[in-house]
């Protein structure tokens, strides 16, 4: 009896410890990881991206994949679990030998990834705007960086609308508090009074928005036009839309900026109160022209669900696909060293009608767009930048980070390269 | 010596399996080259040194909850404690490689403007004031609330539901980024632990032995525990605590005792995992993740110390394997296997076993 | 009587106009069918700048067909054709619009969508829009559209503006619109060049708690006239009283907003939890159940949205209540009497109700639409107003606890439930069929988390996850409040509400919630049955 | 000036702190031949008085029975002097120097003072050495409970309580296996374990058979004289068998004290029993 039930505990531990270690025979086929939640918290806003991997790499095959290999996908969950990010990030790349990793969402998701990117030298396309404040060889920021967004908003906010009072509200994390912290100091640099600057700061998934909205109101009733610069994240903002509108705030009176609300997240609202507020992004469904007609049709047709809509995010991916492709396609190989090399100056079309250059500091050249939610769940441009705006990883209006640079060809290749010090400061 | 383990089959393989796992894992990743078949990947090293982790917690749990029946949906908080405590060990020793070059503080802090490191931070760039806190912090913690709620007798449910406000005050609280902890970002970035880089594959195989040693230890510790007159005392509590305390035994200090120590080994459980991982942050605190870990131990068979591990390593093993292969079914199973292991299997699989032998 | 406005304080638009008309087109304003015709054409230019112009022009046009053409532009109707830039109001049929032409007002029968392109307009022109219809309908027989269009006036008022608002006053008949207009002009007053007419105004103001009042105080305050900086110190003294008064009341207010949601998330849960005694983890996602039902209703009649919220009630009662029943019958009934276990087994339970939604409806949020009776709010004061939806909640909350405690006091199943949650064994010896009880109390609890659901899909997310952002809360309100006690759930959800509320504005919103979670850990030491224990002989 | 006083208090000579002077549990004093006094005790619940100026007193060695209708405040009784309720009033001494209102109900244990519940509780997880075991006198702190192993002077003790009880040939049986009647009987072993100076016995043959009753009898009175016993029964014929002296308990106070034959024959008793 007893060997019997050893035999079972021992087999049960035996084939845990055999289980993870199969080799991954390396086949004809090109790999791509891709790392979205699909399930928890997160899984609201990453599934899409999932989706959109996969009929890109579908599509890719269908032209006849790429170095006359076919792509595969490997689709993970992390499940918005930010160490089980780290932990799929080090299976793609070790045990299933991707060549690339399209992934993540939050900010927490890339700082779980970074280091096991670094690590293992592999390869991670990052399709969020995000707070900047960091450069990585290993990674692709395909999402707006601060300056790409958050600045062109506000410009468009003081000359277009003369707004003069600011509050800022944004979640409690490290994306809003940056951006915030940019802000501040750009809008002091512009002469804004520190008395005319609210700052707000709410938790995650917060939900009674009273008191706050109350004090909005209170803020904007002092004379000046005011305008609220949201970066409040994900499920809070339905609560926070709707006690605007039934507070009487309205897009007209106190006009609200949005760096987190698109198509995606207006579909899950009841858009009548929200008509006329504002969101800044580098694209929107509603851009009219021909690649984004295209593409909308693909996705539909690849979704099977003529109502669903295209995003940001999405846009972002597809550039990066795009690059990563051709990048692929230069270097000959899907060698990770030689495929970063190559990455820089690629240029592919963006979904705007414009053009997204790779950067030396690993960002795009976006165009800003700023948009007012119409009653459809769409956007409506009401204002664009001239050109492409190029993507900036340190900040220029942060003491610690405007005088470094990010430079990823030689002879700099570095990160966070001190102009003043003449050094890069991550050399170890 | 093991007179803890005498009648203990369960216990015995493990640490059997455990001793094997210390011998065996270092060889077939440091020795076996890279591509035989025989090869253990470091992946693989990190994992199992995980789950090792996940089992030390797993058996903590099991020790308040399957022998002195007090569910806690807060040993998460614990787990986080220790957790945190090794994480600003580890953040201190990054010094001037974080993205601002600053030597003295960690990223966040300077991304604060802050402009030194607050007091509570003090003394965590020493590896052993750091293990001290490892197990002090989760320890007073569980002191402080123990000594309260059971002096005044808050028991059953009510002490769950207790322990799970504790838990998500503290992830409320770690969330914000004043409180000083990364905010929700927490503590990422390692770079080493007491000069040994973290990434490279010995340095995880030493945190894989450490884990297991950790787990054994732990398992023996909780083992002689359980099989004293305390133990026994123990289990009388769960039963029928009003006739503990009628023959005289204080049953809040031995409570406290059990519970308190319980969540030490939460936070050393904590400790490990960081490193390992490589970022600590206030989702550890969720209370749906407490709720998860009792789950562990429901079905590996509560009151089994063993059955613990196992539960431990079954569940983490299918969630690893599953997040993977079929991400769609993963809630549908973990579901499931709540819902049909407590209808059907109340003593966990460590009742399955212990039905068979009975039978036999 | 109390009015329910859309607040918006601008000039008048056509006043605007009046001003910028010499700049824009020529030095005497057309008038008449030409200027409207020449305005009209212009909207159909490209720059949004431009465009308010032409509403400028347009509206200075005075031509009565102004009114239709501002409101189809800013209700997004407004288009032109591709093909004779034509402007044209259009309504939208099955497949495209009926056009009718501006200027002719005559139908011009079926457009689609691709043949007519959108006169845009943005939140600025939006303002603008809004103010000069204001202004239109100040003549309109209806006092309540006069009195909105009043306070539509507050901000910038020039001369001109106070001239026709003067006129107006001496016409106007309605006690609230002459009472509107009359602190509007004081307001002007306060500006004046004459001191006593400014000293006139403070005194007629002193009690006002219109912002713009306070804003203008502020900056008479500092005049270098004593007489007038001390008498508007004064009237500010007083009005910062006045406001801090309503800042309270309003902060009660918002507690026991909150407070009415805390009890209605847990009140489903002192049945199921409270009386049963099972730790229902999936009470969260009963809740959601609920929402998701009215999404559904919603779908099915998309034209009513005003009714289906009331059929959305018994039907996310009936749903969930069915989920409930299910789940009782095949999982809890197996589980009475191990309370801790039914913890495990509905935590599992939950996970799948969260993963089928996710697989139905997609992990997206869903958009459930706030029908018109609801949104807005009810103004007290112009420092006080109560927003519908909240004051709606409240009352929803205390009539679905109302109806509860009748269900459980005086009916036939209340007897039998509160038979068989003390003593099963006797209920059944005394031939109450104890497990049809037990399935019927749980149903009762879930179908009021699903009534909840209705509710709570009213102020935030429909969405897989909203039942997590509650089930914690719910608990803690049940066991602040004592496990069994109705009462107690209902006092207990309602303190905390209110206590939250009161420290939110010192501590935050995340401080303020760690210290209600404190102060509930410490309390349960102190009673460890709650506010409100379950009476009955110990042991 | 109040807060004067209370320095005053707080310093006064005469006294010393709580801490200093512990009360010592180990020796109650009975030297004036009584070791329970119960006095002027009175305790409500909601407004129901369940123990109404409670006075009696227990001598050293004695075996009294405590009868009385349902809700007369028996169990309630017992839970005061064991420490579980605490009364409104009144005062409870064990002995002459051990107040019980001061103290917890293990402490309560320890100074010597046993219980066995109305509703037999015993350890049904553990076999009926290990619950002897757990019941035996001695050094009850975490840490020497941790520690503790058994003396062979300890297994004889066990091993004669278990004769006792008549239940040596089961010592390794699960004791949630055994009858109602064997329960009854562990429960008065792991108080004989305990080796109190008073047992209070809450309804000891309840659900057993006549046989085992009259065992049980013999058991009771074998104790007192060593041990002060107080029994609390329904059944008239047991109290009859072992009974000296009987109180009778309504409404919360005692309405008659006596023997047998004099408590049936007190009209009030007999008022009471029958009903108005």
């Amino acid at each position: 009896m007893k060997t019997k039930f050893m035999h079972m505990l021992g087999g049960v531990l035996f084939c845990l410890l055999l289980l993870p270690v199969q080799v991954y025979a390396k086949g004809d086929t090109i790999k791509i990881g891709v790392l979205h939640s699909l399930s928890g918290t997160m899984a609201i806003s990453e599934t899409t991206l999932k989706d959109t991997m996969l009929m890109l790499i579908e599509q890719q095959n269908k032209k006849g994949g790429l170095l006359g290999k076919k792509l595969e996908a490997v689709v993970v969950d992390p499940a918005s679990d930010w160490p089980l990010f780290a932990e799929k990030t080090r299976e793609l790349i070790a045990q299933e030998k991707v060549d690339a990793i399209f992934g993540c969402w939050t900010s927490v998701s890339r700082k779980s990834v970074l280091p096991v990117v670094e690590e293992l030298n592999g390869l991670l396309f990052y399709p969020v705007q995000y707070e900047g404040e960091e450069s990585s060889r290993n990674v692709f920021y395909t999402g707006a960086a601060p300056n790409q967004q958050a600045i062109p908003a506000v410009d468009y906010l003081m000359n277009e609308i003369e707004v003069k009072r600011w509050v800022l509200a944004g979640t409690d994390y490290v994306y809003p508090r940056t951006t915030n912290k940019i802000l501040k100091s750009y809008l002091i640099a512009k002469g804004v009074d520190e008395k005319d600057i609210m700052i707000n700061y709410t938790p995650f998934g917060h939900s009674d928005w009273q008191n706050i909205v109350a004090d909005i109101k209170k803020f904007g009733s002092a004379g000046k036009k005011t305008a609220v610069v949201s970066t409040i994240n994900g499920d809070a903002n339905v609560p926070f839309y709707k006690e605007l509108g039934n507070q009487g705030v309205s897009s007209e009176d106190i006009p609200v900026i949005a760096f987190s609300v698109g198509e995606e997240e207006l579909s899950g609202m009841d858009t009548k109160p929200l008509v006329g507020h504002l969101a800044a992004w580098n694209y929107f469904m509603s851009v009219e022209n021909k690649q984004n007609e295209e593409f909308i049709n693909t996705w539909h047709d690849f979704i099977k669900d003529k109502k669903r809509t295209t995003n940001d995010p999405m846009e972002a991916h597809v550039i990066g696909f795009n690059m990563w492709v051709k990048a692929v396609e230069k270097a000959g190989t899907t060698d990770v060293d030689k495929v970063i090399d190559a990455m820089v100056g690629i240029e592919v079309p963006n979904l705007t009608g414009g053009t997204a250059k790779m950067l030396k500091n690993h960002h795009l050249t976006k165009p800003v767009l700023i948009g007012e939610i119409q009653e459809d769940g769409q956007f409506e441009v009401v204002w664009q930048t001239d050109a492409e705006v190029p993507g900036d990883a340190w900040s220029d209006y942060l003491e610690g980070s405007k005088d470094l640079v990010s430079d990823w060809t030689a002879p700099i290749n570095c990160g966070n390269y001190n102009l003043k010090q003449k050094k890069c400061l991550a050399a170890k | 010596m093991f007179y803890m383990l005498k009648g203990d089959r369960g216990g015995q393989a493990l640490l059997l399996l455990l001793s094997i796992a210390v011998v065996l894992v270092p060889v077939l990743n440091l020795v076996v080259p890279e591509g035989h078949a025989l090869h253990v990947s470091t992946f693989t090293v990190t994992l199992l040194g995980k789950y090792l982790a996940f089992a030390l917690l797993a058996v903590a749990v099991d020790l308040v909850w399957g022998y002195m029946g007090i569910l806690s949906l807060g040993h998460g908080a614990f787990f986080a404690l220790g957790g945190y405590a090794m994480g600003m060990y580890l953040m201190l020793q990054i010094g001037d490689r974080g993205v601002y070059g600053n030597p003295d503080l960690p990223d966040f802090m300077v991304f604060l403007n802050w402009q030194e490191v607050p007091w509570f931070w003090q003394g965590f760039d020493n590896f052993w004031f750091a293990m001290i806190m490892v197990a002090l912090v989760p320890g007073l913690l569980a002191f402080v609330f123990g000594a309260l709620a059971f002096r005044s007798r808050v028991t059953g449910v009510y002490l769950s539901i207790m322990t799970q406000a504790l838990t998500y005050a503290l992830m409320l609280a770690f969330f914000r980024n004043e409180m000083g902890f990364g905010g929700n970002n927490g503590l990422t970035d390692f770079k080493d632990i007491l000069g040994f880089s973290l990434q490279s594959d010995s340095t995880r195989v030493a945190l894989f032995i450490a884990s297991a040693a950790a787990l054994a230890l732990g398992y023996l510790a909780c083992r002689a525990i359980v099989v004293s007159r305390l133990g026994k005392v123990v289990v009388a509590i769960r039963d029928t605590e009003d006739r503990v305390r009628f023959i005289g035994y204080r049953v809040d200090h031995i409570k406290l005792a059990i519970f308190t120590f319980s969540a030490v080994l939460a936070g050393i459980a904590g400790a490990l995992y960081v490193p390992q991982v490589g970022i600590i942050n206030p989702g550890e605190f969720s209370p749906l993740r407490s709720i998860e870990l009792v789950v562990w131990v429901a079905i590996g068979g509560r009151a089994t110390l063993y059955g613990a591990v196992l539960g431990a390593f079954i569940v983490n093993y299918s969630k690893t394997y599953l997040t993977g292969a079929a991400p769609e079914v993963w809630l549908f199973a973990l579901g499931a296997l709540f819902v049909l292991v407590t209808l059907y299997l109340p003593n966990g699989l460590a009742g399955l076993s212990k039905k068979k032998e009975a039978a036999a | 009587m109390l009015s329910f406005v859309t607040k918006n304080r601008f000039l008048p638009v056509w006043l605007l106009g009046l001003c910028l008309l010499p700049a824009l087109a020529s030095a005497t304003p057309p008038v008449g069918s030409d200027a409207f015709a020449q305005a009209v054409e212009r909207l159909q230019v490209k720059s949004y700048k431009e465009r308010e112009a032409a509403v400028a022009a347009l509206i200075s046009s005075q031509d009565e067909r102004v009114k239709p053409v501002l409101e189809a532009m800013l209700n997004a109707r407004l288009f032109y054709t591709k093909k004779d830039k034509i402007t044209v109001i259009g309504i939208k049929t099955k497949d495209g619009f009926s056009i009718t032409g501006v200027l002719d007002q005559k139908s011009l029968g079926n457009a689609s969508k691709s043949q007519l392109k959108k006169i845009k307009v943005n939140n600025k022109l939006r303002r603008i829009l809004r103010a000069g219809i204001a202004a239109l309908t100040l003549s309109d027989p209806a006092p309540e559209v006069r009195l909105s269009a009043v306070k539509q006036m507050y901000g910038k008022l020039g001369n001109a503006g106070i001239q026709i608002l003067t006129t107006h006053f001496e016409t106007e008949t309605d006690s609230k619109v002459r009472e509107e207009i009359q602190t509007l002009l004081h307001i002007h007053d306060l500006s004046s060049d004459d001191r006593n007419t400014v000293l006139k105004a403070v005194a007629a103001l002193s009690k006002s708690l219109h912002p713009e009042v306070r804003n203008k105080l502020e900056l008479l305050k500092d005049s270098t006239d004593q007489e007038i900086s001390a008498a508007s110190g004064d009237a500010l003294k007083h009005i910062q009283e006045q406001l801090a008064f309503y800042a309270k009341v309003k902060t009660a207010f918002f507690g026991l907003s909150l407070g009415s949601v805390l009890v209605l998330a847990a009140i489903g849960l002192a049945i199921t939890f409270g009386v049963m005694g099972v730790i229902n983890m999936a009470h969260g996602e009963l809740i959601m159940l609920g929402a998701y039902t009215t999404y559904v209703i919603q779908q099915l009649m998309p034209q009513y949205i005003g009714m289906s919220l009331l059929v959305a009630i018994p039907a996310a009662f009936l749903v969930s209540g069915a989920v409930g029943i299910l789940i009782e019958r095949l999982v809890i009934r197996h589980l009475y009497g191990r309370p801790l276990e039914t913890l495990l087994a509905t935590f599992g339970i939950s996970l799948i109700l969260q993963q089928t939604v996710r697989t139905i409806f997609s992990p997206l949020n869903r958009s459930v639409e706030t029908p018109q009776w609801m949104s807005g709010f009810l103004e007290i004061n112009p420092a006080l107003s109560l927003t519908y939806n909240r004051l709606y909640i409240i009352l929803f909350c205390l009539l679905v606890f109302a109806v509860l405690f009748l269900v459980i006091k005086k009916t036939s199943l209340g007897l039998s439930v509160r038979a068989v949650s003390q003593n099963r064994a006797m209920a059944r010896a005394m031939g109450i069929r104890a497990s049809r009880v037990d399935a019927l109390t749980f149903g009762l609890g879930s179908g009021i988390a699903g009534i909840a659901g209705v509710a709570l899909s009213q102020i935030t997310n429909v969405g897989p996850n909203m039942g997590q952002d509650y089930i914690i809360d719910s608990f803690m309100v049940v066991v602040f409040g004592g496990v069994g006690n109705l009462w107690g759930t209902l006092i207990g959800g309602f303190s905390l509400g209110i206590a939250n509320k009161f420290m939110e504005p010192w501590a935050g919103a995340v401080l303020a919630k760690i210290l209600v979670l404190v102060f509930i850990i410490l309390f349960i030491q102190k009673r460890p049955r709650g506010l409100f224990p379950q009476k009955g002989r110990v042991n | 000036m109040s807060a004067l006083a209370k320095i005053r208090e707080t310093f006064r000579r005469d006294q010393v702190f709580d801490f200093v002077n512990k009360q010592d549990y180990s020796r109650v004093d009975t030297s004036h031949g009584q070791i329970l006094y119960v006095e002027d005790v009175s305790v409500s619940f909601d407004g129901f008085k369940a123990i109404n100026e409670l006075n009696f007193y227990i001598e050293v060695g004695e075996l009294r029975c405590m009868i009385g209708p349902n809700g007369a405040g028996k169990t309630t009784m017992m839970d005061i002097i064991t420490g579980k309720t605490r009364p409104d009033q009144g005062s409870v001494w064990f002995g002459q120097n051990i107040n019980l209102l001061k103290m917890t109900e293990p402490e309560i244990a320890q100074a010597g003072v046993g219980r066995k519940f109305q509703k037999p509780t015993v350890f049904e997880h553990h076999d009926i050495f290990e619950n002897l075991e757990m019941a035996m006198a001695g050094n009850k702190g975490v840490w020497s409970t941790f520690r503790a192993r058994l003396s062979s002077e300890q297994h004889d003790q066990i091993a004669s309580v278990m004769e006792i009880i008549g239940l040596s040939d089961c010592a390794k049986q699960r004791a949630g296996a055994l009858s109602h009647g064997q329960k009854q009987w562990l429960e008065i072993g792991m108080l004989l374990m305990q080796n109190p100076k008073l047992l209070l016995v809450d309804e000891p043959v309840a659900g057993m058979t006549h046989q085992e009753m009259d065992k049980t009898g013999e058991l009771l009175t074998s104790l007192a004289g060593e041990h002060s016993v107080v029994v609390v029964e329904h059944d008239m014929d047991f109290v009859r068998s072992i009974a000296k002296k009987v109180s009778v308990l309504h409404q919360g106070s005692i309405l008659a004290e006596g023997s047998m034959d004099e408590v049936q024959n007190n009209q009030r008793v007999i008022e009471v029993y029958l009903g108005e």
